[in-house]
């Protein structure tokens, strides 16, 4: 078995390459070809900051972050993160006529089933295909068993429209070929059914870029199209959705996509009048993707908090040749709304500091947030990845002198975070409760990904997911004194 | 007259009947008209009790009201006498009985039998089940307690207040037992819950009275104090920071020094793990006797982290003390025994949580609102197999739990929707661990005098998780109603949430 | 207040006067002189058995009870047994448009929240009036009070087509009338609301004579008619109704009615061609009201198990002049269904022995049930109340030497069934658990007026009411001893 | 391949994890790829374990593979010990570390640590979570008890089985614990759950030992008795009957004779009161772990009164014992760890009471079937802050509560329907307290090959307690299907009923 070692992005590729063959577009041709050369996500070259496209922002009281302080300090130990198979917990949901196959391990389904914190156990739009002992030992043939799988599936699920095969840590490893076994499966399940893969792997993938590899996976789909038309990419809730589309269309922004489509056979076109504006920090590989396919990317900060919020409808104004009178009159009610909600839990954290364990690349985002509508203390800002370009407008909105991290060795920046002793630390639920038993403070990230958080009217609830657990420790230290154990 | 649809409190020889059923040694002679006797059953069938109540019913019926119902209460008190053999009898009459006069505390004094007999005057168009129980409590502490050398093995105290269909008497007796002798405090004398008349006499033997429920016990404690000089306590264990104030008051009490390790609770650390942080400023009202309704509303607030916006109690005898309690949270206390006001009030301030009765346990299930029962009146549900106190460090995990179940039963019911439906099924399921009419009564009570919605506002309203939609209509409905706005557009719905935020 | 002393049988009596006035009918005027006549409940002569109408019956296996044997003990005592006003928990679902408003002390609302075993707080359609001190000590009006109670009550529920003033036992002592307050209030709410009133004072009524009295109640307001019909008395389950209309349609039997009707507005009419059926055993007073206005009872045992619904039915074909071909067709199907499953339950209960306390006046024909379906032995039969006439063939058809036992001193009772040692014990929810925890097994009488048990389909169901408690005796012996309080 | 919704049970090394974090002073390295982390937040977060477990993950990602992955093994081991200086250290591989075969044991034993390594061969692609517990358990064992003088301060056992996400195991210990000392037999040590590697070379001071949870302890108790001659029990004591059989095992086994009163228990009483007549003969199909089921089924047939109607688990290990025991019912053992098929029994079986793990709990809410929870998998619901054991006498106090619970609040709301309802109001509205799709659910599944409703027969239907409607419907479906009817007559609805009344 020791022959199973993979070359990197190897999978990537070959399913870039099978996909594109469906899609069938002079654009999208030569995707694959550049997908193929990529280098693994987590090693993309830092890209000088593009300085052109942010639009002007008013005067903050923190100095902002030049470009020399961005050296992270750079990690290598035990990465307390998910893989990205999490993503499909939200995913499944953004795409409700999709399905999403895990080919993997036991771990992969318990992983699932534990990784939203809840197991409910309704009839999910997700499953596992566990791999055996006879399949590895070669007593089964591995794609008669898949097809035997997405067989029975299928008659079960018969109104599944898109059904994703999606890679893991053993399926990487024993070189299973999932993008030629989804092309395989689509020609009996085509017209009903499409079938496309992406790898979860948590040895290619950290957490979002699940999510990441998904919308790539889409890319090559994308028919081709000439018409300008803004394609916002990244799965949002509905109900953000709706209000972003409520403020393009007021701003006169006619031609709105979203990417994933709220139907699977609903998918946006894609071309060179597309103009590309990225609610999420984390779809490196889908920019790239659709920027091979022609889009061009609107740069800007990312709609969090009103700063945020509107800087980003702002770069697509400036884009689309919105006039800033009519921009400001569109934004402001909701920036009234948004400071005013903000605000209030500004009240409650200016002056305390905090800390943010590497999570979803959300971040520095919320970093920026945190220091500058809330008047937080950065105390260090970690994150699973930099993608400099992406984050360039971002960066520059950081208080100078932030500490940054990238990637992790989760003990040392515990031994970090203790001597700092922030007042708020955020970090997934692997850590936050040793922590709070240790007396410190936690925001545990994952709620900030489940929640609606996103543009003007979610800024208050943001700054909320903040300030609750500083709140709470506040109210229960009038009554309590801190939990210990205590002898019997 | 009162219209009552449903009483928080039983007629006044029910309260009696919860002394004498929780003691042994005592019989109750009640001159009551036939049918009375169902009280039996509160005992046999709610708190499953294996032996009948110790209570004699004259049962007169209309042909006796002709004749002499002074010799069938005699006859009565009589027969009673020679067939239990207690070493007290309580007689009293029920609320026909006390209107027929025939004073049955000097019928049965006449009888000249050879025990204690105590003649209970309640009056029943006047007062209620606790104050009687407390009277009768009161009535037997004074005719049998004597003066008694005080804490000759140690220093001790009696515990007062339980009894029979006291709501979770049984398990608070065995909490806060524990808990005393624990700190070394030997217990005297527990009283009435298994005490008998010999047992009371010898109450002046402790240092010190523990006054579990001031509704019941306050009476006799103050008797006590007057008559022996013994202090009492004055917190009710209810709650984590309440237990440790009572131990130290305690200790105070019984002048000596800690000396054991605080017992393990729970609470505390549940209440910080991270997973409860989703408890915070959730809307709770609170409503039950006093004593458990101003506890539950501190430990609400301060270990749990709610935030209290209605108070109540249908005990008036402790109105001060639940005013003042209620002031703590800005709130002015609700003192009602009328079932349709405290229903009213619930409907009208749409908690995240009601604390109450079994009744406000009905009424928050008709209205979708998750609810934990704190406080009598009891229902077969209030005496579980299992120990379950309201006091003392574990009784503050039973809280714990109790409370909490309701909530996240209902988080779960979102996470399964979020599951279920998305948008192409039905969005307006009700939570299904609520009232299968929650949903179209909620938006029925918001529905009243409201601004209309804009196609759009309503729509929008619809992608509001199900789970805190029903707030969503209710706050911007009255940001509007407050503004004089007419109606409803997607606008007001995002001004109102800018500015409930919180 | 000693002057508040009451003579027997006077409140209904004007109860019943103020009513007849509304009926208006020839034969109903002279139903309230005899009302005024009437001794009260408990202690009507005792009249001659009635042959002539007994239907024929099969062989039984039991020799029967003659005339001489029926001299029940006799006992004055403490009478263990719930009020008439208990009878508003089920008369309140038979007449959904009613009311049943209680003018009395917090004891009878207690008692109505308790009685039922359960407390479940919706919003009934029963509610009290509670006397309060200001009302007993001239303060207050009493009649001003409860017109503003009723005004209250019937600006809530203004669905209301009947409301039921009903006394009680303070109501009765202090001697307030409620007949000229219902007279009264009448003349406000009427045409909507009809208003009558009847006594539930435990003084008067024990359990289920509050059904009677209620029942009674409505025979001044019937219509008079002159058309050949059966009426059928007693409130039944909605699901007996049916069946008790299907059978008398299968038999031939045209108009039949029932009493009380499903709504308040449709009041069955009444006359001399009209054949009274009761269908329970406890409705003395009803019946003599209605063969006042000129029904004529139809004798038979009562439709508990498969003898008593056939002797009932045929009975009642046998004043129709259905033919016995005919009767015997229609009845053979539900009379081998009824004996299936019945039968099946005999195996557990065949040979053990039997004792019932004083209940609901339903004993005797549950006794000749149990004895004579189920092989059961007698040990004592206790009734609050013996009607000779009603229960004529009932008591025919107990074995010879059945002790009967009418009133009740509980002690001595409970002495006697502790001696007798019964294999079951029926009783009310008093004595229930302390005579288990004695090691004696009980089936608690109430549920058996709340279950459906009347007719063929039920037989087994009522058999299984009495089964149950057993079979479950048995079940936990095998694995725990029996109970007993044990020493922590 | 297998399709798989939802598991009952984790990955092996979660077992492992489960052994280790249950203990103080061991450490574990597991050679897995980033992501296998998430398994921490089944600690902090389920259990709301206060620190994390002791686990250390080499976490290689797709780079590494090309790279040197034992070397990176080798640095993790070593940092590992330097920073937890754990008494001993368990090595393994996740199901990604088992594929590249790096052979962990031999890496970390090269390093030479001056404390014992035990590694972990625990194949993921063939077993799972229980037997990877068990295994691990056993290694510890083997690999650290050593020889003992026997019951040098009287005769003692060990608690063996309960470890960190247990079911209850925390409360199970304590309770288990009480009773042995209550009959004088002092606990030597309890493991895994608070056990150092100290505490397991003494094992073999005790004369017997406790196997609280089969599953878990059983290798390692066979190992002891072989070792050193130690038995062990073979009840466990689920339920009043088994607690008690244990407690004559205990005394036979420690050689002396009862020396204590029995505790009290409610069961017993609760059962047999009259309010419990209803549960008799409730129909209720048992699933989980082995251990649990067995005991569940037994305590609801013999000491509940229900009529098991179905017994399964996914602890194949066990097939012989469920099947064994589900014949005592006249049932065949449903053993599988395909919820699916779970499901589809359920759905099959219509039972009126489920006793399962979460997992059954969402389905039976589905399904509108009453539901308690028996078994792990754990959830955060499983972890109370009261005292909730399962076994000895107040576990089963907490198993009538819990089982009886869900059946009352179904009865309630057939009350509330008779009060509410009476025919005007829509007759079909599903019991509140379950799932809002229970009653299309109930009909559909019902209708599938059913025979025709005549009119009247479903009106005849409609008018059946919608509380037992369900049933009566399938009832005459059955027996319509098995005569071959086509059409349902009123005939057919009472046909059926005498045919199925017992």
């Amino acid at each position: 078995m020791g022959g199973w070692r993979r070359e990197p992005g190897r999978v990537s590729a070959s399913l870039a390459l099978t996909r594109s063959a469906a899609a069938g577009c002079a654009v999208a041709e030569q995707a694959p070809l550049r997908a193929a050369e990529a280098a693994p996500l987590h090693e993309s070259e830092v890209a000088p900051l593009r300085e052109g496209e942010i639009p002007p922002l008013r005067e903050r009281e923190v100095a902002p972050l030049r470009e020399s302080d961005v050296t992270p300090l750079r990690e290598r130990g035990q990465r307390e993160v998910f893989c990205g198979l999490t993503g499909i917990v939200w995913l499944h949901r953004a795409m409700p006529d999709a399905f999403f196959l895990v080919v993997g391990s036991r771990t992969c389904a318990h992983l699932l089933q534990s990784a939203a914190g809840v197991m409910i156990f309704a009839e999910p739009r997700f499953a596992t295909a566990i791999i055996e002992e006879r399949d590895l030992a070669g007593r089964a043939d591995m794609n008669d068993e898949l097809d035997r799988v997405v067989t029975r599936l299928l008659e079960r699920r018969p109104e599944i429209r898109l059904l994703f095969l999606v890679g893991s840590c053993p399926s990487e490893v024993i070189k299973l070929d999932l993008g030629r076994a989804a092309a395989r499966l689509a020609q009996r399940t085509l017209p009903a059914t499409r079938v496309l893969a992406y790898s979860g792997s948590g040895l290619e993938t950290t957490f979002t870029q699940g999510e990441d590899a998904c919308l790539a996976a889409l890319v090559p789909e994308l028919a081709c199209s000439d018409s300008p038309a803004l394609l916002v990419a990244g799965a949002l809730p509905d109900v953000i959705e709706a209000q972003f589309r409520a403020t393009f269309a007021a701003l006169g922004i006619g031609q709105v996509h979203f990417l994933p489509p709220r139907r699977a056979t609903a998918l946006p076109p894609v071309g060179p009048h597309t103009r590309l504006l990225l609610a999420q920090p984390f779809l490196a590989e889908t920019a790239r993707l659709l920027e091979a396919r022609g889009a061009r990317r609107i740069a800007a900060a990312f709609p969090f908090g009103e700063e945020g919020t509107t800087a980003w409808f702002s770069a697509a104004a400036a884009a689309f040749g919105v006039q800033p009178d009519r921009r400001d009159a569109v934004l402001a009610p909701g920036q009234a709304r948004a400071r005013a909600a903000v605000g209030r839990q500004r009240e409650r954290l200016a002056g305390r500091s905090v800390f943010l364990f590497p999570d979803s690349q959300l971040e520095i985002p919320f970093a920026r947030f945190l220091s500058r509508e809330l008047g937080m203390r950065l105390v260090e800002v970690g994150t699973p990845y930099l993608h400099r370009q992406h984050l360039a407008e971002e960066l520059a909105l950081l208080p100078a002198g932030t500490r940054l991290s990238e990637g992790q060795d989760v003990d040392r920046q515990l031994d970090r975070c203790r001597a700092a002793r922030p007042d708020l630390v955020v970090c997934g639920l692997g850590l936050a409760n040793p922590l709070e038993a240790e007396g410190i403070t936690t925001k545990w990230s994952i709620e900030l990904l489940f929640s609606p958080v996103h543009g003007y009217e979610q800024a208050g609830d943001l700054a909320g997911l903040f300030a609750r657990p500083m709140l709470r420790r506040a109210l229960l230290d009038g009554a309590l004194a801190p939990a210990a154990p205590v002898a019997a | 007259m009162q219209l009552t649809l449903w009483t928080y409190e039983g007629p006044t020889h029910v309260g009696a009947m919860r002394v004498a059923a929780a003691m042994d040694g005592v019989h109750y002679v009640l001159h009551a008209p036939q049918g009375d006797t169902y009280a039996d059953l509160l005992f046999t069938m709610i708190e499953r009790a294996d032996r009948r109540p110790p209570v004699t019913y004259t049962t007169f019926a209309a042909r006796d009201l002709g004749g002499d119902t002074a010799a069938l209460f005699k006859t009565a008190v009589r027969d009673a006498y020679e067939r239990f053999r207690p070493e007290v009898m309580l007689v009293g009459a029920s609320c026909t009985g006390e209107l027929i006069q025939d004073d049955p505390g000097g019928l049965a004094r006449a009888l000249g039998l050879p025990i204690p007999v105590i003649a209970l005057d309640l009056p029943s168009y006047q007062r209620k089940e606790n104050w009687a129980a407390a009277e009768t409590f009161y009535a037997l502490v004074r005719g049998l307690a004597v003066e008694a050398p005080r804490d000759e093995h140690g220093p001790s105290c009696n515990i007062l207040g339980p009894t029979a269909l006291g709501f979770r008497h049984r398990d608070d007796v065995r909490e806060v037992r524990g808990l005393l002798e624990r700190l070394g405090v030997r217990v005297n004398v527990v009283a009435p819950l298994g005490a008998t008349p010999a047992a009371l006499a010898r109450l002046g033997e402790a240092r010190f009275n523990v006054v579990l429920y001031p509704e019941i016990a306050g009476t006799a404690a103050r008797y006590l104090q007057k008559r022996f000089g013994q202090p009492s306590t004055r917190t009710v264990p209810i709650g984590v920071a309440a237990t440790r104030a009572f131990v130290d008051e305690v200790l105070a009490l019984a002048g000596i020094a800690p000396d054991a390790a605080e017992p393990a609770c729970n609470l505390p650390w549940y209440s910080r793990s991270v997973d409860a942080t989703y408890l915070t400023g959730k809307r709770v009202l609170v409503f039950g006797d006093a004593t458990h309704a101003i506890a539950a509303a501190r430990v609400a607030a301060s270990e749990l982290g709610f935030d209290v916006v209605g108070l109540g109690s249908y005990s008036r005898e402790f109105g001060r003390e639940l005013r003042e309690a209620a002031l703590g949270y800005g709130l002015e206390a609700l003192i009602s025994d009328d079932s349709l006001e405290v229903e009213q009030r619930i409907a009208e301030l749409r908690p995240d949580l009601v604390l109450g009765t079994q009744m406000e346990r009905h009424v928050a299930k008709r209205l979708g609102i998750p609810c934990a029962v704190i406080s009598a009146p009891v229902h077969v549900q209030d005496f579980p197999a299992r120990y379950s106190p309201q006091m003392g460090f574990e009784g503050a995990n039973v809280l714990f739990d109790s409370w909490v179940h309701p909530l996240m039963m209902g988080l779960e019911e979102h996470l399964l929707g979020m599951f279920r439906e998305d948008d192409e099924f039905s969005p307006d399921a009700p939570a299904s661990h609520l009232g299968a009419e929650a949903h179209s009564r909620s938006l029925e009570v918001a529905g009243v005098d409201a601004a209309a919605w804009a196609p759009e506002a309503e729509r929008e309203l619809r992608r509001v998780p199900v789970f805190v939609r029903g707030r969503a209509r209710r706050n911007t409905e009255a940001y509007a109603r407050d503004r004089g706005r007419a109606l409803i557009t997607v606008e007001t719905l995002y001004e109102a949430k800018a500015h409930h935020a919180r």
